[in-house]
């Protein structure tokens, strides 16, 4: 008798939010905007109306400023939650990311512990101006000490988002912010998914689509186009990257012999360099081809009217499988 | 004696904001005499009611430009207005302007063609103008970023022996970031020629000043940089050239930065994209809409004289034909030319590079059957 | 009018600091009066002469464990560690403090052993004490980020309707940090019971507060913040005493958080690996020294016949001890254990992490012969 | 008739800073402590003296003020180079970097330039306690619009230093600050090499050792080691992480057909990822076995008295090397 409703993203993690608060006086929300507007993607609505002022509140405008108070709070017995409001709009805040919520643990053996989550709408695809689309999941991956994780759907959006406030190590939380509004059914009471767990979103043989977060729409998609032309793509989801899911990720590309790394970020020293770089390493021998990337390219995430050139689509993807040395095998 | 500051003299005086704001036209456009600052020539004045009503023009077309769908977004500063026009009428051809987002109505008086400045808010390209021809810097999104550059072109002009001034906008939440903090004490340290101005339009989004600062006002932080503060009505164009001419002269003359904090109104959502209603209500609004700047300062104009229908008439045309200029240049669609994603990256596009451009000439060859 | 703060009284009297730092023993030891503050009681100048006794043994012995190489690094408090002694000495057991790499005289003061506060400078791990045995936090290096945590901690406390108060320190050259602005800003806004306390010894590394700041003096900077600036001799402890403990009291009392600016001096070089003869003289080493804390609280106590020879004795015996306690604590070399490498990352080491582990492991198992 | 001199890396560094700012008077020096200090490493000693306050000056303590002071400066005709202090202490101007600095000539379509040089003393090995021993590329090199260049010797750091300087785009130069004192004959007339040239240190017929920076002479050390052994390794020495020289760097694989990647920057989605990944894909077909990295450990760095088995060793390397399924060729 599960629980389940059809949200979109966006609603889903709200209803994360505002069930994380309601079983844990501890969880606190922050950020700018987040308080009687909602956040400007909406995904705090109505927490400050049904949990008080103490709960979910605007801060003044300082993104280290926010981050660095979580710190403290989350010292002093508390679990925040805060809002980025845009993936650039987190960089301000780097120095405390890396040189204190990734090592305050470690740091301290153990002893101060930061069960923080920090929020960050991220990526393109949504016509938004410079600065409101960057893939900066790489820079927070490249961290030790944090755990990052990218949902790709409502129900994941979810579970994670109710992992991640339980987690008792700091998470960066990234919200492909293009599949806000993508709908699905959402069993609200299926448990809280460990990290680290890949999932498999779609069986196939001939090939394997690695993705996370907004990529895996995408790979979807290709993964179906494939299809009709006789082609099974198999498609896996990532969903944390940090810690990342090895076994399933390598026992997936061995079952196929070939690889597709999907992701909208810019690809050099990156989250997708890394896993091409650590499946190669492991399942060399069961490569009948080198492992493609289909990513954003090396620039400035582009102008609105040229987005769609920089991200990856179903039409790339299937380039670079088409690429996949097939004629040898 | 070196390495003991504890006797230094707070020279206060010359820090403190006073307190109440400047004016110098009230909302009913009467001349209100100030111990300070003169009002303005008649000439200026007029001056600035032409840059008014054409920047509310732009404002309001940029804003139905945006409902029909022609631009993606668009933050006005409907209400604004007298702040960006003056901070541009102040400077010299030589000078500097920082603008944020907001400053399109700054832009366009300095002499910028608005849908130049536009595209980026129509997703053309990132910033459409060339900031040496006007000596404008892209307008800044990320907030208070832009205020550190403002210092370092100062400082050049300086090392170089120009008289450059620089004029630094951002707004009341802008203040809180730490960039703010650190360009003004840098500003103050090297005594660059910078006035910054904070248009106070009373929100951060939705964040109203009074959860953004407990200070007595934002034109207080000065004092803990040793720059002097000074408030200003915002919505009375004639006490902002003053003070903002004052400002600069000041600068010019090696007086070094200063921080200048206009009390105003940001009568629209913050963008079109936001609901206001969520933190704010219409009588707020109603109230600030009685201090409007454009009306007052024709009120003023009017009731002296000065302003004739003629003259009125010569710019309203002009505000049409701008608007006009305006639906025209943005209905344009020009056709996207990828190699300009990277063309531009470094001065020589890396190998790199040049593969991936390759890569997506490859797929366009194709789809189009080259 | 909510959305208009024009009007907004700058309430600046209980904001800027008065003209001369507050001083209630003067360098020859005699108590000067003072309209605000009264002088500490008997008692407490004793315990904080005793503090400072420690700490300006803690200090030497460090140092001399430098030349001894038996630490890496020390960046002594001589000279400082009034401020120090008083930030800890006003502190009940349930307030926090948030001490800098320089800060280790506080630490002490407020009960850890020195042997755990320098396991960072021996190189053995990152901190070496539990930052909730004593509700002090790990010492920052990077500057003023520890600043907006001292917030969070504040705010937490007063969420949780518990009394605590945080000491936050800093020094000078970290007031221009851009998290410095952060916090004193958040923890206006949030009312956050915090003691801001900057130790203006004069010097950031080599960098004198003349190129640091333009302001009449740090306490000023309270002023763009709304929260109230102190200015205190930073080498009378009676005053720091006074001033902390008032300040503490306050934000207790929910008065929400207060700025303290103490004027004193860096002695020894910035740490042992700069030579501060590229950048000062040994004059003005040599009128500070005349200020000394330790000697001028002592001609107080002495004067009034306070501090007695035994007590003195008793006070020089504990802080031989302390030193020869920090001798043999920092002889012992621990072996180095791997194994903490991976164990404090996450409270689960990924999976990634425990392969690094056991590669480790072999390594030093091939190495060991295992 | 060249211009010899005897200097460790530091002297070089400072020769490249004396020999530009005479060279071209727009060049001007700031930072923490590089005034009279001549900075808190002496790389700037002497500039003062020589070149005036208003050429090399100190700031107040706040890295993204003299990063966005920087790009002002840049923009008013003046080539600024600037210093921070450390590696760690450049992240509070992540975003200034991130977001002006990289983006610039970009969003002006080349209108607005920014030769600016943005210098880090950086990597471990000097026994330095937290904050101060951070390998930072991979935050840089995956960011689209600088230029990222690592020495590994005093004459590169001359050379290279004076090309960043000259570069019309902004540099992130990165020192390996353990190699500060190493010394060697530098030509300081040799000319100024270009960027994206990677060389090859050692040459060697069994397998290729791909490094940067500070892990460039680990590298050498590990190959004349193998030597010993009858192993012969040859050692590319990246010197430009950004652009990345494919030509030299996949020539010298195939041409051993084995490779190890060394950085001491943690391993995950880092350059280290980057260049196995991009070296497997151009050379899969002439790879005897999966390119192997030996990193910085996916840890914060440790304190000093452990941070050797942090650091890539040559030992470590020779194991790397062994794994290389020599059995199966
Ligand atoms: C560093 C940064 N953080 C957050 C944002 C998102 N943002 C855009 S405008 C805005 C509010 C700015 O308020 P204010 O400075 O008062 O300027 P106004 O929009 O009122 O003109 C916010 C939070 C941003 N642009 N940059
Ligand atoms: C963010 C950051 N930038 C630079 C440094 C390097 N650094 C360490 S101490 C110091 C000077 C600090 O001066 P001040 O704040 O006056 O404290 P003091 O050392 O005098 O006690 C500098 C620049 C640092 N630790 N953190
Ligand atoms: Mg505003
Ligand atoms: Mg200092």
């Amino acid at each position: 008798m599960t629980d389940v409703e059809k949200l979109t993203m966006g609603q889903a993690l709200n209803r994360a939010l505002r069930d994380a608060m309601a079983a844990d006086g501890s969880v606190v929300v922050f950020g700018e905007d987040v308080g009687p507007l909602g956040g400007v993607f909406r995904i705090t609505d109505g927490l400050t109306a049904e949990f008080g002022e103490a709960r979910c509140f605007d801060t003044p405008l300082a993104e280290a400023g926010i981050v660095g108070m979580a710190v403290g709070m989350a010292m002093n017995g508390m679990r925040p939650v805060v809002e980025m409001q845009f993936d650039a709009f987190a960089y301000p805040a780097f120095e405390q990311v890396v040189s204190h919520v990734a090592k305050m643990r470690n740091r301290t053996r153990g002893r101060v512990t930061l069960p923080m989550v920090i929020r960050i709408p991220y990526g393109g695809g949504i016509g938004g101006v410079e600065h409101h689309c960057d893939s900066s999941e790489s820079y927070y991956a490249h961290t030790p000490g944090l755990h990052v994780v990218a949902p790709s759907s409502a129900a994941d959006a979810y579970g994670l988002l109710r992992a991640a406030i339980d987690s008792s190590d700091p998470v960066v939380f990234l919200e492909p912010k293009k599949l806000y509004w993508s709908r699905e059914e959402v069993a609200l009471d299926a448990g809280v998914p460990g990290f680290g767990t890949a999932v498999v979103r779609r069986e196939g043989t001939d090939a394997t689509l690695i993705a996370y977060g907004p990529s895996v729409p995408v790979a979807l998609e290709a993964a179906a186009l494939a299809a009709q032309e006789g082609r099974s793509l198999q498609v896996v989801d990532l969903r944390t990257i940090v810690p990342f899911d090895d076994d399933t990720v390598c026992e997936a590309v061995r079952s196929t012999g070939r690889a597709v790394v999907i992701s909208e970020a810019s690809g050099f020293a990156s989250v997708s360099s890394e896993i091409v770089a650590r499946v190669t390493e492991r399942c060399f021998h069961s490569l009948a081809a080198p492992i493609r990337r289909v990513t954003g390219l090396d620039i400035p995430y582009p102008p609105p009217k040229l987005e769609a050139f920089h991200l990856p689509g179903a039409d790339r993807i299937l380039d670079a499988v088409d690429d996949l040395q097939w004629e040898e095998s | 004696m070196l390495g003991d500051d504890s006797a230094m003299p707070p020279d206060l005086g010359s820090l403190v904001p006073a307190d109440a704001p400047v004016m110098l036209i009230d909302p009913r456009g009467e001349a209100v005499p100030h111990d300070t600052y003169a009002l303005p020539s008649g000439e200026a004045l007029l001056a600035a009611y032409g840059a008014l009503t054409l920047s509310r023009r732009v404002n309001d077309q940029a804003s139905a430009l945006v409902r029909q769908g022609r631009l993606a977004v668009y933050p006005s500063s409907h209400g604004q207005e007298a702040c960006q026009v003056a901070a541009a009428q102040v400077l010299t051809a030589d000078d500097w302007l920082f603008p944020t987002y907001r400053d399109t109505a700054a832009l366009v008086t300095r002499g910028l063609d608005p849908v130049e400045v536009l595209v980026l808010l129509k997703g053309d390209w990132h910033c459409g103008y060339d900031p040496y021809a006007h000596k404008v810097a892209p307008q800044a999104t990320p907030l208070a970023t832009q205020l550190p550059h403002a210092v370092g072109v100062a400082h050049a002009a300086r090392l170089k022996g120009e008289p450059t001034v620089v004029m630094a906008l951002c707004g009341d939440g802008a203040t809180s970031e730490g960039d703010f903090h650190e360009a003004l004490n840098f500003a103050a340290v090297f005594r660059a020629p910078v006035v910054f101005f904070v248009q106070n339009n009373q929100y951060a989004i939705s964040v109203p000043l009074a959860r953004q600062s407990a200070a007595p006002s934002l034109a207080h932080k000065g004092v803990g940089y040793g720059v002097p503060g000074i408030r200003v009505d915002g919505n009375d164009a004639a006490a902002l050239l003053a003070v903002l001419g004052a400002a600069v002269a000041r600068a010019r003359d090696g007086g070094g930065p200063q921080l200048v904090e206009a009390h105003t109104y940001r009568i629209q959502a913050h963008t079109n994209a936001d609901d206001a209603s969520r933190y704010r209500d219409d009588d707020e609004v109603g109230a600030w809409l009685e201090r409007d700047p454009v009306t007052r300062l024709e009120a003023y104009l009017t009731g002296r004289g000065l302003l004739t229908p003629e003259r009125a008439a010569a710019g309203a045309r002009r505000a049409d034909e701008v608007a006009a200029a305006m639906r025209a240049g943005l209905s344009r669609d020009a056709e996207p030319d990828p190699d300009q994603l990277f063309a531009h990256v470094y001065a020589t596009p890396t190998p790199q590079l040049v593969a991936q451009a390759a890569l997506i000439a490859d797929e366009l060859g194709r789809e189009t059957g080259d």
